[in-house]
């Protein structure tokens, strides 16, 4: 089973779904060191997006654009031009793309994550989503260029993207709100890396849906 | 969770609302939640260089009471403790963007340098000259450290009021920007909270203080402190606070300096008298020449109670815009 | 209890002391609590009638900010709650009183009422012309009825403010206490409390209120208010202070008011222009033609969160007078 | 045993004690449905006159004028005009006066009652000090003009002040901060009734103790 870009829409819309009913965890981990409203910002602006998308939902690349846009237009804070840049760039890198394979799920991740780095600001270490994207999208490389099946490389992404994600734990806050806390801010999961992995983690389950 | 509020969902909204009925002088761009001078022709056509700040709600008066001739053109509120988008941040400069250019005043947080940022790459593509000030003045943290540097505070009121005279004189982007780069890198913050705040949305306290305990460098948005100490008399607190602002901004015994004494949001104005005598005696002790001190509630975090000071080290050219005449509401004259 | 203060003994002194330090134009009589105009000679000279309010501490800015040209020429400070005794009244009568006489406005409390009254006729028989003026604003008390008589509260301000104008502009005593009267006869106001306050002696709050509960009417002192409720949207809770005033004080469509929004205390800024965005939509449901509306802490009760409402009909010429400038620090401009 | 005025200053002495010793009691009495200051207010009062006496003590007609003079001075609120203008007149009642018979006693306390009847303005079932005061007073009077020996006459006025300050639960208050409270001030002691009470016992009992 092959999974068509112009099909895969629903890809959005599982992440609406997902983000939306993490919402009070994702809020109570920032709390813990943030100012505990993340969950509300994403889960507003995801729902927004949801409105935007309409039903039919369009094709995957014309839904992030979507996603993105909404992101980048609606919710503000840190999180709207961060992940409207991530889903914006993902969108753009599918252009021409017909079959999302594990190349153009490669290129889409990588593009995604790009645009993050290139804007934010942030490196690996720091404390943010970038300690779940950057070993998420490193590992869905290093697998399929180890050869690996696309299943068995959406899975070390996933593996990868808990294990970034429960490794800010240990970390203290370089950037954003809770870098003022230094010492304070070591022992507890940074919010973003959170909500990063939840994204990562749906679109694996979801991709790997269609695809046997 | 107690509060003046319709609903949680409303509250950005019904306080614009509000304002823009009890302020003369204000109007909203239709369909934003942006916030600018009523006569903004008027200083379009005297070729004046527009101003426009804003970020996230909760930190009334700051923006938009400080919208105003002499100061503001545009305030661009976003959600409680949330930037703007960067879709309303360009609204506002291309409301208020003529040919003299418009300088954007940012405080240092990651939504608000990003949103305003790319507002700003965006409005300059489209031809309107953007100028961008950061102002970080919070000195609780120290730089240089593996932080990722300060974030600006009540001293950007500072900042608004030296810039939005100098646009006023009439002075061009470039020297306005200047003025408003100098009064950010001079100006040095720190605040002191007693109670954390409540976001609307949250509906409770982003986190709890004893009632011996205090948190010292506390964020406007409920962050936690840098440090949390036990309760203490009001004159070692602000002297804990002065000399560490002092300190860090290099202020010396024959300086001359204005400061800022700022109402998080809930202390009640005998404390804050309390707090401006103690501000002006820390001064005194430091052998500083305080030219001016305003007192009141400039840039809050919705009901926290405590306070900020700043100090600004003056000459007469910074004090005559300080003087300058403005009709915003927010500051006192 | 955690207050931005030094010393629960000391704090009407510092909040004195703070207040001077960090505004000009007061100073402090030697040796008592009461803060005058520095430039008290050149009212004297000018044969101007002089002004003198005040009452207990703990109602910051009032009275000490309203001292400045234009409205009071000295405020006397009680303690925290308490009217300032006879002899402290007649310190200030005597520091301000020239052959112009002197204006007392006093609010409706019996210490105040005997204080002021007692300071009153001994500087009368010594020679100085004395009127006094007593508000009584506050409209949650029915009238009528066993009660003693309605409590003076932030309508006051409106008081110091056409008073202190007409005074000003040269007008005899007797003219001066005329317009007092008129706007203390008209003005009408009533709170809403979500908190109650903690007098700093006492150490903790007057009475508690559960998170859902508010109290209607009540006391600046932090006396329980005249109905308990459940809280309420503000609108709700504004339209009902609004009618209530309006009906009270008469105030029919087509009629010109203007409108004091007054922050008890600990209430934040975001809320209070929600507050006045309410209360002007209130009065526009009356049909009421709104020329100013004032926001703002004016008449606090240390740190009680919630607000009051003023309403007062006017005319061409107390409209004068409110527009009228003034340096008085509290007073808005 | 007789009291001469001169030497019986001590009764200012001992008021001072007894209202220091009620401070905390009187403040929660006000604190139901006043402001919680009265113990506070007298106290201070009663402790700068403390002061002001020095030692040894003056005698009765100066302790009380001293007494009288503080409160004015130095407490403001309703209850430095009322019992300074109370203390001040029982001063003036001694004029002349050498001895601190049942007849000046009677006048003593007549002369201070007037004086907060005349500038109060309040009266009986107001629910203030006067109900406690009034029927003190009546009750000595009644006691003397019936013959009754001067320490009756003294208990006399003692069970009248406390009937009288109980008698304040059932009022509504018509005067003062609770009577915006109207029917809510019910159930509750007054807090000037009770120090008025806590000055006559003390009164009383003192000038008992020094008449046998
Ligand atoms: N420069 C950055 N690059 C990448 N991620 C960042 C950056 N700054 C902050 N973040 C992420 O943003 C998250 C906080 O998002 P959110 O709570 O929605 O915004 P805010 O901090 O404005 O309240 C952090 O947990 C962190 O992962
Ligand atoms: N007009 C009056 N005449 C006599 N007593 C009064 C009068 N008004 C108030 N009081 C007494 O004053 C008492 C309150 O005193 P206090 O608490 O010290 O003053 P405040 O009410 O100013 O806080 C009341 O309990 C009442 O007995
Ligand atoms: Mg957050
Ligand atoms: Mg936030
Ligand atoms: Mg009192
Ligand atoms: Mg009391």
């Amino acid at each position: 089973m092959t999974l068509p870009v112009s099909a895969a829409g629903f890809l959005v819309t599982d992440l609406v779904k997902a983000i939306v009913a993490e919402r009070d965890h994702l809020s109570d981990i920032d709390g813990a060191i943030g100012d505990g409203d993340h969950g509300i910002n994403m889960a507003k602006g995801f729902n927004l997006c949801a409105q935007a998308l309409g039903s039919p939902t369009p094709g995957l690349k014309e839904s992030l654009g979507i996603l993105g846009n909404t992101l980048m237009a609606g919710i503000g804070g840190s999180m709207g031009p961060l992940y409207g840049t991530f889903f914006n760039e993902m969108a753009d890198s599918l252009d021409g793309a017909a079959e999302l394979d594990a190349a153009a799920f490669g290129r889409m991740i990588r593009a995604g994550l790009d645009g993050v780095l290139d804007i934010g600001g942030a490196k690996p270490g720091d404390k943010t989503l970038l300690d779940t994207l950057v070993p998420a999208v490193e590992a869905f490389e290093a697998a399929t260029a180890a050869g690996k099946p696309y299943r068995v490389a959406l899975d070390d992404m996933t593996e990868a993207a808990r294990k970034g994600r429960d490794s800010t734990v240990a970390m203290i806050a370089k950037v954003g709100r809770a870098s003022r806390l230094g010492e304070r801010s070591r022992g507890v999961m940074d919010a973003g890396s959170a909500s990063c992995c939840v994204i990562l983690e749906t679109l694996a389950a979801s991709v790997a849906s269609k695809i046997d | 969770m107690k509060k003046l509020i319709n609903d949680v969902g409303a509250v950005v909204d019904d306080m614009i609302d509000g304002l823009i009925r009890s302020v003369d002088g204000l109007s909203r761009i239709e369909g934003e939640r942006v916030i600018v001078r009523r006569d903004l022709e008027a200083v379009r056509s005297a070729g004046q260089v527009a101003l426009v700040s804003g970020g996230g709600s909760g930190h009334e008066p700051a923006h938009a009471g400080y919208v105003g001739a002499g100061m503001l053109t545009a305030a661009v509120c976003g959600d409680v403790f949330t930037s703007p988008s960067t879709d309303a941040v360009l609204a506002a400069i291309r409301a208020v963007g003529g040919p003299a250019g418009v300088l954007l005043i940012v405080k240092s947080y990651t939504g608000d340098r990003l949103n305003f940022g790319l507002a700003a790459e965006i409005a300059r593509s489209e031809g309107i000259p953007v100028e961008m000030v950061v102002v970080a003045d919070d000195v609780s943290l120290a730089t240089g450290t593996s932080n990722a540097g300060r974030r600006g505070i009540a001293g950007t009121v500072l900042v608004h009021k030296v810039a939005g005279a100098a646009a006023a004189a009439g002075l061009p982007l470039d020297r306005v920007a200047a003025l408003a780069r100098r009064v950010g890198d001079g100006v040095g913050s720190m605040g002191v909270g007693l109670t954390a705040c409540t976001v609307p949305a949250a509906g409770r306290p982003s986190f709890s203080l004893a009632d011996d305990e205090i948190e010292f460098g506390l964020g406007i948005h409920g962050e936690a402190g840098v440090r949390r100490d036990r309760m203490q008399p009001v004159g070692a607190l602000v002297s804990t606070v002065a000399e560490r602002i002092f300190e860090d901004r290099g202020l010396l015994a024959g300086d001359r300096a204005v400061l800022l004494v700022n109402n998080l949001g809930a202390t009640p104005a005998m404390e804050m008298a309390i707090v401006a005598g103690e501000a002006a005696r820390a001064a005194e002790a430091r052998g500083l020449c305080v030219e001016r001190m305003w007192t009141g509630a400039f840039l809050t975090a919705l009901d926290m109670a405590g306070f900020s000071l700043s100090a600004l080290a003056v000459d007469d050219e910074l004090l005559g815009y300080l003087d300058a005449p403005t009709t915003a509401s927010a500051w006192p004259t």
